[in-house]
């Protein structure tokens, strides 16, 4: 088991997780009460996923996400504000409302706009990673997929030149056993469909407890470390679990309730929480303080964005041309 | 006789070739899982328990093997009907459509057929730009394709067994808006029809005519063909009468049914929830100016998505489709003319 | 002054802008590979000389690859030229297209833009289908794509410098049979011209009216711009008077200058190597039958391709393919209309 | 070394290969004359790998090539007079003239439609396959590629599903080193860019001596016979080399002048004919016999072809449709 971090880094990975759980959960809720519209896709349960690999970027350090994009974006830093303004179609929304839930993200925290082809992500963020590394940066790009995206024709051409260029990439799969309600035993016949392929591109790979913010962490710090210093690209495969639909309207039938149980037992926000407390770290009632605090901040922001107004409509016929100038 | 929705007809059109033909396949992502959705509008739900997962097949997110499979399976005599989730996927599998599906009679000079049905869900439903299109244009421009784009559940049945049947590849466009599946939607129309229970198949190539008019011609697919008919009555209350045709297919297109019209109205609109700058339209308008220019009194006019990809705001995205309203006002102005 | 073949003068519009500017580079299959070919068509030989091969990347043979990397590259600062060798592999990364670079800015709310050249080798050279088409239609449809498709070399140094310069993802079609590379090709025809010394820069959007005439307005672009000008000079020996007019750039459009046009000849006729059924023609007889229809004398008229894949068989491509006296035929008719 | 078979079979695989190399060498001649239209990809040098791996196929097995088709095309079984036909874009070529130099091909002896889209083949060759074991035929499909081909995302998708739906399809890939200018070891930074991703699919692969046919046939049999029992794909990874420019006029300045002789000086004909006299399977006369029948058949195509009839121009607007009835 990996060492619990310092109190300020435990509490802090801990609120991140605890907002996309809360965020997540206050979604769905706006959802089933109607008032949200088009669909979702959550990442309740994976947050460990999110918070590990993100945490140690730096802001300029840049995050390609995919049609499940709100954890990646809060725990890049993306504002809760203009997430939740972006999912009601509001104009502050950090798309102004044009991106919708599969296309959420803020450049100015290196967030991109989140990308809901399947696999579509995965070379646009070697571009950038090639980008970084033609401008002499030593930032880095994490790219998330799912372990349907693996079976992408993009995800081969992607991490072939990710090796062969050594891009600073860090390739991490949230492998949580389905693509929508398909099974990756049915369409892949490798035990770890990401990491189990790295070898073919002679890309080094981790697979990880997805559900271990820790271990999760510890990953992504070593991956990270070798793409700043011009040692190419990691595949990280992440073990987690959906707890919830693969979309809005999702009851799951197509997962054997053993197997949901297995893995609801493993929640990784309660599994940090409960190392937190053991560990004495910090105590319950400094949790609930941060769990409260988030809470509010949340009630906060759906207010603020149920009454935030629409897009003027012609606002609809720009940005469809970048009309700046040179820059 | 039975009242189906789209998504229903689409499955008993399915189902009734499957049951014809040994040689007809469905494949795609999500196809029929136990517990699943049957594709992502519930039209292959459940074809599995009556075919078997040798002939429902479920494959891995790999969109050119999807159509790869199918140009292959084709070749050598097996119909696929294959399954996209949303058109916009269409584009990742570009190649295979365009350079292998639509080119390989040709190429072979004759030697070999591709029988293929791509289904492919499109429109706009607030799921922003990726999962929005109405991508018919792209592939009536293919030489080699056909190109389907039923707007009622009969059309539907008659035109899927049609295109199963039919000895060259059809991209099936389907409107999500339309389908009327368990999956509701924002903006869904009942498109359900009285079912036949005997047997039925709609050639390719006949137009419908929705409604009939005086004044003016309405060609309108799809979702937009329902705005036409709703905006088709609401002019009617002001005087203005309005033929509405639903080409139902655009490869092949039934210029004849749209001319014929003409000569009696003489003014001609055509509605897309594609973009307007080279959208389908384009071509019968160019058609039309070409062939029979003098059958028109007023300009050609076109009302079709504007030409930004579709965003997500539920208002904006209303915005840049062409509602009723949009039609009623144009139809209007082209009335006055 | 130095006349140059449209080969050398894209090479030096490229290796300009990449002196110019050092986020600028080259990317593609056999890019630059010393003993190599320079792309396919020579464009790029030479350039990882003066610029390493740091800045001319030769990829490995993945198109999805090729186009996503120009789009990540570009949304942090690069400006990716890419070669495609030949336009019909467009198809192979037409997601990241169509998906990706065309909407990214829009999407993103306008936070980001995605400046990319994909340069695109068009036009059919007795390669047989799948290395021969003229694709330019699908992307003109395409809402946040620019196109481009110079004839001279002239046009093609200064759009190529517009197209490094803009913000925007440019789809850069470059016909075979124009190159003038030392390449030779039957059939290929010169449109090597005088390039001047100075830095110069041609805007989007402004056609080239290549003859001034009265008679008919013939709208061509690539190879079949210089087939219409052949065709002018024939029909002016028979006292046909064309005026010939160059798009240059299909997005935008310069629908002013062939309007204007009109005005004096009333007669429109539409020339390309892409194929009839809504090919981008289509778009501009629709649009001057929506907007300016009574200016027209006579009904609009269009030669392109036949709509088949394009046949291997000389004659039978030559067939297909709108020759000159197809043009001159055609406009006969059109004159006595 | 393998052992050499009956003397029947030697000297049919010799004359196969004979007759791809003469053939070939007289494309190019016509080529260089000015009076064959369009560019070629020749398999000059390539001919064991062909050979080879169709030697053992059935008529009604099939077989799916590339941009460099004829060496494929004439050890299925392709008439000579209708490849010949075809790259003069003649009436009675196989494809009708429609075709071409990239598109040869004739279904009744199971040469597939050849496709210059590379990669575009594999996901085709995988169908068919599908089709074959849905048909409950034993019947198996030979797809080749080239080393740059398997950069391609078509590659991937293709041999997962190839795998997981233990298809019967051998993909065979030609490795000559170089896709068009470009080295392979620049694009892909595996020793073997086929045979060692096929772990990443659980395929099993074998890497072979290209220019040996005997060692080829042996490996095509192993997989045929794996194929025909149901046991899914093989990837077959054939180290050989182009004799001969990419396409027409390409004087392969950027190959090294040791790494061409060193190949050169194994040319699979050479090496097999050697073999023959060597191990006395046949008398240098036997061979010069079937040269001369081989050489006199190719001028006879040649002449044959050049004075055919093209097309009729309105053969054009035909077979763009399939009009016959269902069947
Ligand atoms: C190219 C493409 N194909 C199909 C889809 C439809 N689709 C959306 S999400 C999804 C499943 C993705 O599975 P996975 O990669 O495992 O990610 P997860 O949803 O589990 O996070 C599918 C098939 C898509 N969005 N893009
Ligand atoms: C999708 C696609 N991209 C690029 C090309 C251009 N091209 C034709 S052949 C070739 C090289 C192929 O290399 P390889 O697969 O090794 O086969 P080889 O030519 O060596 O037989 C390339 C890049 C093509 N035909 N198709
Ligand atoms: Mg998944
Ligand atoms: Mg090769």
């Amino acid at each position: 088991m990996i060492k619990i971090p310092s109190k300020e880094r435990a509490l802090d990975m801990y609120e991140k997780m605890y907002l996309i759980r809360a965020y997540e959960e206050e979604i769905y809720y706006l959802f089933f009460e109607g008032i949200m519209p088009g669909t979702i896709h959550q990442s309740t349960g994976q947050e460990a996923c999110a918070v590990g690999m993100l945490y140690d970027l730096r802001k300029d350090d840049y995050m390609a996400t995919t049609h499940r994009p709100a954890g990646h974006d809060l725990a890049k830093g993306v504002s809760l504000k203009s997430m939740m303004c972006e999912m009601f179609g509001k104009a502050e929304g950090c798309c102004k409302g044009k991106g919708g839930a599969m296309h959420t993200g803020d450049f100015t925290v290196g967030a991109m706009t989140a990308n809901a082809i399947v696999g579509g992500n995965l070379p646009i963020a070697a571009g950038v990673a090639l980008a970084f590394k033609m401008q002499k940066k030593d930032n880095v790009v994490v790219c998330f997929f799912g372990d349907g995206a693996t079976n992408e024709g993009a995800f081969h051409e992607a991490m072939n030149a990710a090796a062969t260029w050594k891009l600073p990439v860090i390739y991490a799969c949230e492998n949580n056993l389905y693509s929508a309600t398909t099974s990756i035993k049915i369409t892949c016949n490798m035990e770890n469909p990401a990491a189990d392929r790295a070898a073919a591109y002679n890309i080094p790979a981790e697979v990880v407890d997805g559900n271990d913010v820790l271990a999760v962490n510890e990953a992504a710090r070593r991956a990270i470390e070798r793409a700043r210093k011009g040692e190419g690209p990691t595949i990280i495969e992440l073990k987690t679990y959906r707890r919830c639909g693969h979309s809005r309207n999702d009851a799951c039938g197509y997962r054997p309730k053993e197997e949901e149980e297995a893995w609801y037992a493993r929640d990784p926000i309660a599994l940090f929480r409960n190392r937190i407390l053991e560990e004495k770290v910090a105590t319950e009632a400094e949790l609930a303080a941060i769990e409260n605090r988030i809470t509010e901040e949340i009630k906060e922001a759906v207010e603020y964005a149920k009454n935030a107004p629409f897009p003027a409509l012609e606002s609809a016929l720009e940005d469809i041309f970048w009309q700046g100038g040179n820059d | 006789m039975a009242v189906m929705s789209i998504a229903d007809a689409l499955k008993s059109a399915i189902a009734e070739e499957m049951r014809r033909d040994p040689t007809v396949f469905c494949i795609g992502e999500d196809e029929d899982i136990p517990g699943g959705m049957g594709g992502a509008f519930t039209v292959t739900k459940g074809l599995a328990d009556e075919f078997g997962f040798e002939r429902v097949i479920n494959t891995p997110i790999s969109e050119i093997l999807i159509a790869g499979v199918c140009v292959g399976a084709a070749m050598v005599g097996m119909r696929p009907v294959a399954d996209l989730q949303y058109s916009d996927f269409l584009f990742c599998m570009m190649d295979q459509l365009v350079n292998q599906a639509a080119k390989m009679c040709y190429m072979s000079g004759g030697q070999v057929k591709v029988p293929m049905v791509m289904r492919a869900p499109c429109g706009a439903t607030n799921r922003g730009a990726q999962h929005a299109q109405s991508p018919e244009s792209y592939f009536v421009h293919v030489p080699g394709l056909k190109v389907v784009c039923p707007s009622t559940a009969y059309d539907a049945k008659g035109l899927m067994k049609q295109a199963i049947r039919d000895d060259n590849p059809v991209i099936f466009f389907e409107h999500k808006l339309l389908y009327g599946s368990s999956r509701k939607e924002a903006g869904a129309i009942n498109a359900s029809s009285e079912i036949p229970d005997e047997e039925y198949i709609i050639p390719f190539g006949k137009a419908a005519i929705r409604r009939e008019g005086k004044d003016i011609t309405i060609v309108a697919n799809l979702l937009m063909s329902h705005r036409a008919i709703q905006a088709a009555e609401i002019l009617e209350k002001e005087g203005i009468s309005c033929e509405v045709i639903d080409p139902r297919t655009l490869v092949p297109f039934d210029y004849d049914t749209v001319i014929e019209s003409l000569r009696k109205t003489g003014k001609l609109m055509i509605i897309h929830e594609d973009h307007y700058n080279l959208g389908w339209g384009a071509q019968l308008a160019a058609y039309i100016a070409e062939h029979e220019i003098y059958l028109l009194d007023a300009p050609i006019c076109r009302v079709a998505a504007y030409d930004t990809p579709i965003p997500f705001s539920p208002p904006l995205e209303e915005y840049v489709i062409p509602s009723t309203e949009r039609i009623v006002k144009t139809a209007r102005v082209l009335a006055e003319m």
